[in-house]
């Protein structure tokens, strides 16, 4: 084991480190966001909205991110700088940079996924708990905000933990657009230093951290409601 | 020479056109996913139960591998367990004087991805679990139903709907993580696409081809899943 | 809009699942403060009933008054009736509560937020005004030392306070029972049977269905006996657990005592 | 039998799989004659970047043949044969009249360059304090982003370069730069064969089996079939 | 084991969830035939002892024997006690059956292949001796023409019965209800009566909890108050309501009629 290369390379791997929490939160924030009103248009909306929902779900559940990530940024990336104004307005130095194409693909995809978990969640609560709160003229919101969706939630935790992990093991392909993530700093130590597992294990440790991190608090939020077993 | 060529003729399903490589590529992807998926549920199931009614130590070892599998990247898993693994198998079964064992890449590809798959499947299902009606699991019990029966007719149908949309998830996931086999030398619908791709520099016409067929792989799999999940919320009333 | 006034003016209801007729012209009127017991056989179509006036299942056909306020409605596709306006629905359940049969407690909130859910976030009661008045009620139902307690660890009647005690925090004008004594001991019932009596004092509507006659004859000011989805016999609970007219009603009534 | 170990992707010019699956290419082509130099039977073993190096050590194959620079760093991990091949480095980039591949042409500009090449290191040493870099897993990559003009200039080998050129899509956006002044330190280390570091038998095989090959006539032979220069450089 | 194999032997259970000591006690022994009714406030912990006794709830302490047969007990840390024999309890559980207080019927099975489930799968009975068997149980409890519906779309009292054609339908030994006629109408209440004196005539023991006190008197051979965790008070339904020794038992029979 070799890991004197560590005190070369230690600000680009804490700059990878950054990047990669960065993608993580950002895509798993929005991602859910957009998640609920995917899943809700599911299970409630009228039928166009059901299948176009469905559809998007399919689709980007369907094919692989990484494909999402370059027809975003080879694609509609390289159609943007010919939109007028653009490249001059202040947007473009974020525009113009691999890691808001990824930040994006990242969680339009992290929603389809997370999306298909909340909508059996959202089916698998006790229908009578839902009329309960209709029956005290709970608006439609109000049942959402504070029964279906909080109980769908703890209802799929355990999955959505999942799902997070998923996320942060997907950021690497950030780098196909030029972010340098954790993981695409260690592939450089690799293919610099031809090194196969001290760089990956570095990464791992790192992984192995987030992931319990991630976990940890997830059991939190699970813990505060007893189950009977 | 690749721009004289047309595209379909790019496509066709013998050489020199690239379908038929990306067809078998297909084949072998869905081949090495539904193995691993396989691997997946079994080990799942057995981790949800392992975690909800095991003990004390059971619970820690199964939290470990729950975290810990996941966490680390599948490149090294598969790395240390096909090149690592084998040289350190190899190297005991030399010191015990027995011949080297040749294990095939395919199997420990397989083997990974099952146990990735496990450690995801384990949350999956014991989040399912918890979500049943604990009622429901005691009648069984009353009367007198084994643990391997109660789980068989009750829970296991219980459980399925809350659960099928994580599988399903988690099925989307493994046909593109067994991309990941291309290190131990075997290729699937991943990596034919890049080889082709960057032998014609085509690339936007083949990574729309694969995911098209990656797509088709997903609606296939999309009818068997909606159908399971028909089935299994029969005698559930409808939300909303 | 109806003679009078009435807290609770049901005209007519019809309800089918599938094939299954299950009200066939179900009607009812009460004043403020009336307590209507509906009895009937298991299956006959009562929870399908009190359902149906907090919209819970929409009733195919009917004319419904609450609180002194027409539902509009509007007829769908299939000749089905529709509320014409879902708002409408909300707000007219903001002064109805209802105790479930099945109780339908939110199994991720403790007792004392279960009860103090709805005063809180569809009264827009604060917090700590919620909080006291449900103590005060949980206290009333013997469930105080249990407030932090989650449904799922509750006996049977002690969820079924709790949810006595949730639809009695939104001080609704109109009451809808499902059964709620059918998990209590008979100490219990007499409790509940006081708080019902106080709450006709207070001009509260309630409606309730019972299993048990001697409650039912002992809390009512007026008893409809459904069979098969129609009122088979009404009238005030000296009638129709004394001189029944209809032969069915005399032998429901009766069953009791054999 | 010596197994050769080869990267599993696209690398045309140098090695790839045709449609039916048969390799083909100049390194491949120079694989065999270098086989029958030593007399040996060879095989290909083919892997993902990522196993080249777990599978030379587990002994999966004796030899990574693959277009593998070789550095004073990978060294210190595993040995290596002789160079076989070292081309120019070069520049190309949008088109616009300007040539010129010296380190005042690239001022305020962002090159794009594959991750850790030689060309990454001589950017360190030349172009650093001027241009801004742009870090590409693969050169294809950092074709398409020059292409769209997120980048001003690609850095690297001159084969691959050359190849997009001749391509429509690089025909229209882009123009070669030329090349960058050599520097043997860093550029002039070339290609070899990659080897276990207790392998020195073989190593010496293979590097008899390159010189013999090389002095024959037959490596011009077979890089005339796809090159108009000899990628051996001096 | 014991004198004249009682069917159902429990002594001494003590039972706790976390500082709350709901079993602080409890006896009970019950011959062939014997009918016992277990009667107690709301919370008293009933359904735990009857948990208890097919070991859905492990009592920290107590003896168990059951048809004749003793349950093994080991103790375990913290100074509880644990089956022994899981293999042991599963199949003495085959000899018991019980109503849930909440039903609990599995919601993905319809009403038929609930009650067929347990005689197939447990006892190995054939498919269609079983469906037989059932739909002559579900005629019985009125439940015929509802064997195809799934639990959910079934009132209140629909699933009570479904539940005790299921617990009827594996024949057993011993039968443990909890509250089954509380979601039943008066004339289904006398059906269930009359159900558990044949099955008491046909020789089985039957532990029955209730809230009705005049079912309770009717059908029992033996009555039980429960409070607070002990036996307070036990004898003949003559007895017990007639001429209760305990104040607290006076007070709590005596409720109902005022
Ligand atoms: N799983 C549990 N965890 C904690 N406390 C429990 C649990 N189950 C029951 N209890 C408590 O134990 C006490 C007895 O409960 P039990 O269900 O035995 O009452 P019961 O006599 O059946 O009452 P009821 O007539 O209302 O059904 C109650 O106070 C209840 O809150
Ligand atoms: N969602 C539903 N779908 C289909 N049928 C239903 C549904 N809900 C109720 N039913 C049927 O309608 C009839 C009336 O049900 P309802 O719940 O109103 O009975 P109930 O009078 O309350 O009986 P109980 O006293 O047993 O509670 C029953 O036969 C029931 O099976
Ligand atoms: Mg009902
Ligand atoms: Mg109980």
């Amino acid at each position: 084991m070799n890991f004197s290369w560590i005190f070369s390379y230690w600000p680009l791997l804490a700059a990878g480190a950054v990047q990669t929490v960065l993608l993580l939160v950002i895509s798993v924030g929005f991602g859910f966001i957009l998640a609920i009103g995917l899943a809700l248009a599911q299970v409630i909306g009228p039928r166009w909205l059901k299948l176009l929902a469905r559809g998007y779900c399919t689709c980007l559940r369907g094919t692989p991110l990484l494909i999402q990530l370059w027809l975003l940024y080879y694609g509609v990336g390289s159609l943007l700088p010919m939109i007028p104004g653009l490249r001059a307005s202040f947007l473009w130095p974020i525009l113009r940079e691999g890691f808001f194409f990824a930040a994006v693909s990242f969680t339009l995809n992290y929603a389809a996924y997370e999306a298909e978990v909340l909508r059996g969640a959202l089916l698998a609560v006790p229908k009578g708990e839902l009329e309960a709160g209709r029956s005290f003229g709970m608006s439609s919101s109000t049942l959402l905000r504070r029964i279906w969706l909080p109980r769908a939630i703890r209802i799929a935790l355990p999955t959505i933990a999942g799902e997070v992990v998923l996320q942060l093991k997907a950021t690497p392909l950030a780098f196909t657009v030029t972010v340098m993530d954790l993981y695409a700093v260690a592939y450089k130590v690799r293919q610099d230093t031809l090194l196969v597992y001290e760089p990956l294990m570095v990464v791992t440790v790192f992984y192995v951290c987030l992931t319990l991190i991630i976990t940890r608090a997830f059991k939190i939020v699970e813990a505060q409601v007893p189950v009977r077993r | 020479m690749s721009s004289s060529q047309s595209l379909l003729e790019l496509l066709s399903p013998y050489p020199p056109g690239w379908g038929g490589v990306l067809l078998a590529g297909a084949l072998s992807t869905v081949l090495i996913s539904l193995g691993a998926y396989l691997v997946g549920v079994v080990i799942g199931l057995a981790g949800a139960i392992g975690k909800l009614k095991g003990n004390r130590p059971v619970r820690f070892v199964l939290d470990l591998y729950t975290t810990a599998v996941r966490a680390i990247p599948e490149l090294i898993l598969i790395i240390g367990l096909y090149y690592a693994g084998t040289d350190g198998l190899n190297r005991i079964l030399a010191a015990l004087g027995l011949p080297a064992l040749e294990i095939n890449g395919f199997v420990a590809a397989v083997a990974v991805l099952g146990i990735v798959q496990g450690a995801y499947m384990t949350e999956v299902f014991r989040g399912a679990i918890l979500a049943v009606p604990v009622g429901q699991i005691e009648a069984a019990a009353a009367f007198g139903m084994r643990p391997r029966l109660r789980l068989r007719r009750i829970v296991l149908p219980a459980l399925m709907p809350n659960a099928l949309p994580g599988l399903a998830n988690l099925w989307m996931c493994v046909t593109k993580d067994s991309a990941l086999i291309a290190v131990v030398g075997y290729q699937e619908l991943a990596l034919a696409t890049r080889i082709a791709a960057g032998n014609t520099k085509h690339y936007f016409l083949f990574f729309l081809a694969s995911a098209a067929l990656y797509l088709a792989i997903t609606l296939l799999s999309n009818v068997v899943f909606t159908a399971l999940e028909n089935r299994f919320r029969r005698g559930q009333p409808k939300t909303a | 809009m109806t003679r009078q006034a009435a807290a609770l003016l049901v005209e007519d209801v019809h309800k089918s699942f599938g094939h299954h007729d299950v009200l066939k012209g179900v009607s009812l009127s009460a004043q403020k403060g009336d307590v209507i017991s509906l009895i009937g056989s298991s299956g006959s179509g009562k929870s399908t009933f009190l359902r149906c006036i907090n919209f819970l299942e929409i009733a195919d056909r009917g004319r419904f008054v609450i609180n002194g306020e027409e539902i509009r409605m509007k007829c769908g596709r299939e000749g089905r009736a529709h509320p014409a306006n879902w708002r409408q629905i909300e707000r007219i359940r903001t002064g109805l509560a209802m105790v479930f049969q099945s109780f339908n407690l939110w199994a991720h909130m403790t007792v004392l937020e279960n009860v103090i859910e709805a005063p809180i976030y569809v009264l827009r009661t604060s917090r700590k005004e919620a909080t006291e008045q449900a103590e005060a009620l949980l206290s009333k139902v013997g469930l105080y030392d249990k407030r932090h307690a989650y449904p799922a660890f509750l006996s049977g009647g002690q969820q079924q306070r709790a949810s006595i005690a949730r639809a009695l925090c939104v001080d609704p004008a109109v009451m809808l029972f499902d059964e709620p004594t059918s998990a209590l001991d008979p100490e219990l019932v007499g409790e509940v049977l006081k708080v019902i009596r106080e709450l006709a004092e207070e001009g509260r509507t309630m409606l309730l269905v019972t299993h048990e006659m001697k409650f039912a004859r002992d809390v009512s000011s007026h008893v409809m006996f459904l069979d098969q989805g129609c009122v088979e016999e009404e009238g005030p609970p000296a009638q129709v657990f004394g001189a029944p007219l209809s032969a069915r009603c005399r032998a429901f009534t009766g069953a009791l005592s054999h | 039998e010596v197994r050769f170990g080869i990267m599993n992707e696209a690398y045309p010019s140098f090695f790839t799989k045709d449609p039916s699956g048969k390799w083909v290419g100049w390194e491949i082509e120079l694989m065999d004659a270098v086989c029958a130099e030593m007399k040996e039977t060879c095989s290909i073993v083919d892997m993902s970047w990522d196993g080249l190096i777990p599978g030379l050590e587990a002994k999966k194959f004796d030899v990574i043949w693959s277009s593998m620079s070789i550095t004073d760093e990978r060294k210190k991990t595993i040995d290596f044969t002789d160079k076989y091949y070292n081309t120019p480095s070069k520049l190309i980039g949008a088109k616009d009249g300007k040539i010129g591949a010296a380190p005042e042409d690239v001022a305020d500009k962002t090159i794009g360059i594959q991750v850790s090449t030689i060309q990454s290191e001589y950017y360190k040493k030349y172009f650093a304090d001027k241009a801004s870099e742009q870090t590409y897993a693969t050169l294809d990559e950092a074709f398409q982003d020059l292409a769209a003009g997120r980048i001003d200039y690609v850095f690297g080998d001159a084969i691959p370069l050359a190849e997009f050129l001749k391509t429509d899509f690089g025909k229209d956006c882009c123009e070669d730069k030329g090349n960058v002044k050599d520097d043997p330190a860093i550029l002039g280390t070339g290609i070899g064969g990659g080897l276990r570091k207790d392998d020195t038998a073989l190593r010496d095989k293979l590097n008899a089996a390159i010189a013999a090959v090389r002095a024959s006539g037959k490596y011009a032979e077979i890089s005339k079939k796809y090159f108009d220069f000899d990628p051996y450089g001096e």
